[in-house]
């Protein structure tokens, strides 16, 4: 079963993620990409991150991927144009990207025997064993991200308020 | 171990620094003068509270503030120590430092930096408590840097004037010299000992008897070119003269009183290195003699007032050095204490009489200001007295005491003593002179003001243009009182600061030098009924001589004014050698400075600087630009090219790191 | 799980389709209710002709709006015009899937009253409702009407900036039971009647009006129904829809409001609990029980679904910038001083918990 | 039962198609869309990883998921800066299309 439901969310997502970059019109994009994060959230619980799973849910599909959809809104954007940009992007980033697929798929098969198999139900990582970790180890780092939101906010108020 | 608090007194007055550096421009000037006086008022007071408590304290006490420098087994700390030595200076630095601010209210009452001078003087004391409460060379060494600072601030305080900046700068430079004397001293004491700590060099020395000489002669000698450049000795002097270019106040502080008295401090302070090393007391000695013949006798004929003061400081100090250099350190302090108070009160008093004429300084165009400026005169008599060593006034006994001391000194005493001997005669001499030409006679102040009309005002005076203009109206008048007080109180000092010494030959038991025997050492002198007679002879021929100098002072400026002029007359070479200051000035210039000038400007400054920098890093900045303008057509500003080549290299890096490239790559 | 897959597959299934018809039928007569309440609250008497009290009439509006025609308008964005009722009517579906309706009551390892209980429950809800705005701010844009776009742009940041009040609020509730599983939630609510719930007991009173004004802006409610508001905005985002869309966009809105309200039973009211603890006897039977825990959890839902039109009938609505003011301003410095004094007192351990 | 490695390779896929759109797509929004498919799929490495990591270990390793719960933190501040900027630079150039925002200066 476990085989059955990574197969499928596996392919929705690298279909959702085609979809992404063959679609013209930006809503589209967005809209393949809230596929891929909710297919990536059910992998989550395949691999026993519970917390995370909801997490993605809410923070990617919802808050992030709503103020995506909202910008898109607002700004209406429309497909996108046919326009030449620089020839570098494709002669550099292509074979780049291509050699990057290649490379990692290359490393991690190759290794595909070291690496574990994943069953269900092992190794739960249920809220409060996150939150152990979060809370006693690294509240200094997580205290400090609070800040970084913080100047977040700050600074998207300043950049988008209208100058008078 | 009682807590005396001795970081407090170096730190209230650098916190009355603070307050009117930072905000003196903004305050009133009562506010300034209360913040200014209460900064060296406290010093003072918790200087009289030690005093109280002296006697039952453990010496030395030493209070440690924390760790400065720690650098492997070496270590410098904050560390201050309290001895006898440090309390003298103590009492020296606070109580004529806070007589000076009191005066200084009244004299620079009407200039524009008034805030800016009590700024600097705070700073100075600050800088100055820390010299002589240091309990390492190091914190000393902040102490002796920052009163060299202080003094350049304040020589410059007439910044707008060129010759005051120069003098500034012309201290601060030769200071240099003898500031580079001490480092490398210290650099020697840190090789030698591993430390810098006062008592733990000292204590490394006493622990071997067999140490003679050799390093120790190379320490006391740079320890010397230091303080030749502090104190004003041959042939680091040159600048004392030429501090004359501050404010008087400042004179009488700095550059009489307290900081040109730092050499001798650290002569009588590391006085354990020097009783190991005959040859560095030697030349201590020698400098001290030939700087004070060889300044008593510039001194002979200056006009300006505040320059015969100054070479008669230059001559004094050298006493002092003289008194060190026969291993007479309390005798030297001692002096060091009666010449703070006299010289001081001249400084002081030569401040009121400018003051009275309206920024006159030149002592031609005194005289006749006895009946004027009465209480002036009289405070102007005790000091003259004094620093001429009749007795029983200051100058006399601590005089008298180093002469004794260099008399009976081995290997050359004798005639070190009739070097000094003369020189007390000329230092009588040009003393009375000053008072002559100064309060008796003529006036020639109306006379030359009447003869100055019209023609433009004196350029190198103390005091504003705006104040002289004010002060035609009324031209000759007393002080106000602020600047007489702490001038009776000085004159009562030099006349009874002497009894704290007074010596054995005649009648005393010299407490002084018994107080200070645990921090500077024994007299050298055996205490006995000859000694007492030898001593008693000796200050009957020195008084003799002092009378000897009022004397010919009396009848060249008093009876027969027109004596001088036909002396000069008839040695005209003579004169112009004395007039012209040997002409020091001039052969330091063409011998040093215009040779260092000459390869500043020419050889580091076009040839090294313009060519080989600057062309340098104009051809490197030529190269990185043509480099830069063919890079720059990456830079397209096109995103997604970026992109593009990071993707790019990202896959190159993670081939090179997986199939292991990278030490092909990175590291042959 | 002891059953195998396909039995667990086919259970799941059957409990689906019974919730979300039990779910369709509550909605519809939640509509039924509205509307003689509104009725009354205004002075009339709302539907009375079709069946008996007018009980018929939410059967008829069902089959008016199927036989009505489906109209496209020509200027819309198709796939997004079509795909967002779906995503709003599913979204709020699928949250009712995690909710207990009653005791931990098994029959041969079925748990009876609970499609799936899942450890995250909480979170999995909140996460959800924050899917479904997708389905308004779609309908909105793909319309191609700018009063359905300003609904939609109103409702996106409405839905994000509210999301933050209510998760916030329900942290207090977190902490007290330390869980985020829902029967967890109900369980410490559970020893002593009204004195353990959350409202009283726990003392998250004031996080429960947090979130409930919050949440009724979450399902664009009044007074925070601005997406629709029809004075403003025609009829807001579902402008263009007509037929079976928009009784989907209209089945969504009350499929939440039930959500909403089975949320704030379990978590503010301790879910299906009798308010008198154990000072009743417990009956033996397992029916009993289950009658008993059904009846006391539709009975409290019921309470917030007539809250909701109470509310609806008697307050005027907000105006856009105040309502922004109110949920940043107000709101969320509230819910997070009611997180600092709940976790304080928590971390003292004082009598109170 | 599922190779660990899958998910790796998923992540892969997933990422170098983030770098595919991120160099074809001209519109600001959707390469800012890229970005977060790229952090996406570096999630999902992540969270595969601290699975091997547990597996490894013999018991419950969470430092993955940590690791993920902060790019997601840094993730939604940098979503909320971006689209601002976004808006402020339509506001300014009003377009979005990449290949005619190349100038730091207007």
């Amino acid at each position: 079963m476990h085989l059955a439901l990574f197969i499928i969310f596996a392919g929705l997502c690298v279909a959702g993620a085609l979809n992404l970059l063959l679609q013209r019109h930006p809503i589209n994009s967005a809209l393949s990409l809230i596929v891929v994060m909710s297919s990536l959230a059910v992998l989550y619980l395949l691999l026993g991150a519970e917390f995370l799973a909801a997490a993605q849910v809410i923070v990617y599909s919802g808050a992030i991927m709503v103020l995506f959809t909202f910008v898109i809104m607002l700004l209406n954007a429309g497909k996108e144009e046919r326009t030449h940009g620089s020839k570098l992007a494709y002669i550099a980033g292509f074979p780049g990207a291509a050699a990057l697929l290649a490379l990692l798929a290359y490393i991690f098969l190759s290794r595909s025997a070291s690496f574990g198999q994943a069953r269900l139900g092992e190794y739960l990582a249920t809220t409060g064993d996150l939150s152990r970790v979060l809370f006693r180890d690294l509240l200094l780092p997580f205290e400090v991200t609070s800040v970084l939101i913080l100047i977040a906010i700050l600074g998207a108020v300043a950049l988008a308020r209208k100058e008078h | 171990m009682t807590d005396l608090h001795l970081w407090l007194i170096p730190l209230v007055p650098l916190a009355g620094f603070l307050v009117n550096g930072l905000l003196g421009r903004k305050f009133s000037k009562a506010f300034v003068t209360t913040v200014a006086l209460v900064a060296s008022l406290i010093p003072l007071l918790q200087v009289a509270v030690i005093v109280t408590k002296f006697s039952s304290l453990a010496l030395p006490h030493i209070e440690n503030l924390g760790s400065w420098i720690q650098a492997g087994s070496f270590h410098a700390d904050f560390s201050f120590q309290l001895d006898q030595l440090t309390l003298v200076m103590l009492c020296v630095v606070t109580g004529v430092g806070f007589l000076i601010h009191i005066y200084s209210v009244g004299y620079m009452g009407e200039e524009d930096g008034y805030w800016r001078f009590f700024a600097y003087m705070n700073l100075f004391l600050f800088f100055m408590l820390t010299l002589v409460l240091a309990e390492n060379f190091l914190l000393m060494f902040v102490g002796w840097e920052g009163v060299g600072l202080a003094s350049y601030l304040l020589i410059g305080f007439y910044y707008t004037r060129d010759s005051a900046a120069n003098a500034g700068k012309k201290a601060f430079i030769v200071n240099r010299i003898g500031d580079f004397g001490v480092l490398l001293a210290m650099f020697l004491l840190i090789a030698h000992f591993g430390t810098v700590s006062f008592n733990e060099v000292f204590s490394q020395i006493a622990a071997h008897p067999a140490w003679q000489g050799g390093f120790l002669t190379a320490i006391a000698l740079f320890i010397v070119l230091g303080a030749t450049g502090k104190s004003a000795q041959i042939p680091l002097y040159v600048w004392l003269p030429d501090a004359m270019e501050g404010p008087t106040p400042v004179s009488a502080l700095i550059h009489a009183a307290t900081m040109v008295t730092a050499g001798v401090y650290i002569i009588a302070r590391t006085h354990v290195i020097f009783d190991r090393s005959p040859y560095a007391l030697a030349v201590v000695a020698i400098i001290g003699v030939a700087t004070a013949l060889f300044a008593a006798t510039i001194g002979l004929v200056q006009t300006d007032i505040k320059r015969v003061l100054a070479y008669s400081t230059i001559s004094q100090l050298g006493y002092m050095f003289l008194g060190c250099g026969v291993a007479a350190y309390s005798a030297g302090i001692f002096h060091l204490v009666t010449h703070a108070f006299f010289k001081a009160l001249l400084f002081l008093a030569a401040g009121s009489v400018i003051h009275a004429l309206s920024g006159e300084q030149d002592m031609r165009s005194m005289g006749g200001l006895r009946r004027k400026i009465p209480i002036t005169f009289w405070t102007m008599t005790a000091a003259v007295l004094a620093i001429s060593g009749f007795p029983p006034l200051a100058g006399f006994v601590s005089k008298d005491e180093i002469l004794y001391q260099t008399f009976i000194a081995p290997n050359g005493g004798k005639i070190l003593w009739a070097i000094g001997l003369l020189t007390a005669g000329l230092t009588s001499f040009y003393m009375f002179r000053l008072w002559y030409l100064t309060f008796f006679g003529e006036s020639r102040t109306e006379a030359s003001e009447e003869s100055d009309h019209g023609a433009p005002v004196h350029a190198r005076s103390d005091t504003k243009l705006v104040l002289e203009a004010e002060h035609e109206a009324h031209p000759v008048h007393e002080s106000p009182w602020i600047m007489l007080g702490p001038l009776v109180i000085l004159a009562i000092l030099s006349v009874i600061g002497g009894w704290l010494g007074w010596p054995e030959g005649l009648g005393g038991s010299n407490w002084f030098a018994r107080f200070l025997e645990p921090a500077v050492g024994v007299l050298p002198a055996p205490s006995s009924p000859e000694s007492h007679l030898t001593e008693l002879v000796l200050a009957l021929v020195s008084t003799f001589v002092a009378a000897a100098g009022w004397l010919a002072a009396h009848i060249m400026y008093y009876v027969r004014p027109e004596l001088p002029a036909r002396l000069t007359g008839q040695f005209p070479a003579r004169y112009a050698l004395l007039k012209n200051k040997y002409w020091v000035d001039e052969i330091y210039a063409a011998l040093i400075v215009a040779p260092v000038l000459f390869v500043a400007r020419w050889i580091l400054g076009v040839l090294i600087d313009r060519g080989l920098i600057d062309g340098g890093s104009l051809t490197a900045g030529y190269s990185a630009q043509g480099l830069g303008a063919l890079v720059a057509r990456i830079q397209s500003g096109n995103i997604r090219s970026y992109a593009g080549w990071l993707a790019l290299f990202a896959a190159a890096l993670l081939a090179a790191s997986y199939f292991g490239w990278t030490t092909h790559f990175f590291l042959q | 799980m002891e059953t195998s897959l396909l039995a667990f597959l086919l259970i799941s299934l059957a409990k689906v389709i019974v919730v979300v018809v039990i779910l369709l039928m509550a909605v519809a007569y939640t509509v039924l209710l509205e509307r003689k309440l509104v009725g009354r609250i205004q002075n009339r008497w709302g539907p009375s002709r079709v069946g008996p009290f007018g009980l018929l009439q939410p059967l008829m509006d069902g089959m008016k709006l199927f036989l009505k025609e489906d109209l496209i308008p020509e200027a819309v964005y198709r796939p997004l015009y079509i795909l967002a009722p779906i995503i709003a009517l599913g979204c709020a579906l699928m949250s009712i899937a995690v909710v207990p309706f009653g005791a931990d009551i098994r029959w041969k390892g079925v748990d009876l009253f609970q499609i799936a209980d899942v450890n995250i429950g909480l979170l999995i809800l909140l996460g959800i409702t924050s899917v479904g705005v997708h389905g308004v701010a779609l309908s909105g844009w793909s319309s191609n009407n700018k009063y359905s776009l300003l609904g939609a742009l109103r409702a996106s940041a409405q839905v994000i900036s509210y999301e933050l009040a209510l998760g916030l609020s329900l942290v207090g509730v977190v902490l007290r039971s330390g869980s985020l599983r829902l029967r967890d939630i109900v369980d410490i609510q559970s020893t002593h009647g009204l004195l353990s719930w959350n409202f009283f007991g726990g003392f998250q009173f004031v996080a429960f009006l947090v979130y409930l004004m919050a949440a009724y802006a979450e399902t664009n409610r009044a007074p925070f129904d601005l997406p629709e508001a029809e004075s403003e905005l025609t009829a807001g985002y579902h402008t263009e829809y007509s037929s079976m869309k928009f009784a989907m966009f209209f089945m969504a809105e009350y499929g939440n409001m039930i959500t909403v309200g089975c949320v704030a039973t379990l978590l503010f009211f301790g879910g299906w609990t009798s308010p008198f603890g154990n000072l009743l006897p417990q009956p033996h039977s397992l029916i009993l029980v289950s009658l008993l825990s059904l009846f006391w959890f539709v009975a409290k839902v019921f309470f917030f679904l007539f809250l909701y039109i109470w509310v609806r009938g008697t307050l005027p609505r907000f105006r856009y910038d105040q309502l922004m003011g109110f949920g940043w301003k107000f709101l969320i410095p509230v819910a997070v001083a009611n997180i600092v004094v709940t976790s304080f007192f928590i971390g003292l351990r004082l009598p109170l918990y | 039962m599922v190779p660990i490695a899958y998910y790796l390779v998923l992540s892969a896929v997933l990422f170098s198609i983030g770098v595919a759109a991120f160099l074809i797509k001209r519109n600001i929004i959707t390469v800012f869309m890229s970005i977060e498919l790229m952090l996406n799929a570096v999630n999902l490495a992540f969270i595969a990883f601290s699975r091997q990591w547990s597996q490894v270990s013999g018991h419950l390793q969470v430092n993955g998921q940590i690791f993920v719960f902060f790019v997601m933190v840094v993730a939604a501040a940098e979503a909320a800066v971006g689209l601002a900027i976004i808006i402020a630079v339509f506001r300014a150039r009003n377009t979005l299309n990449v290949d005619q925002i190349d100038l730091m200066k207007l």
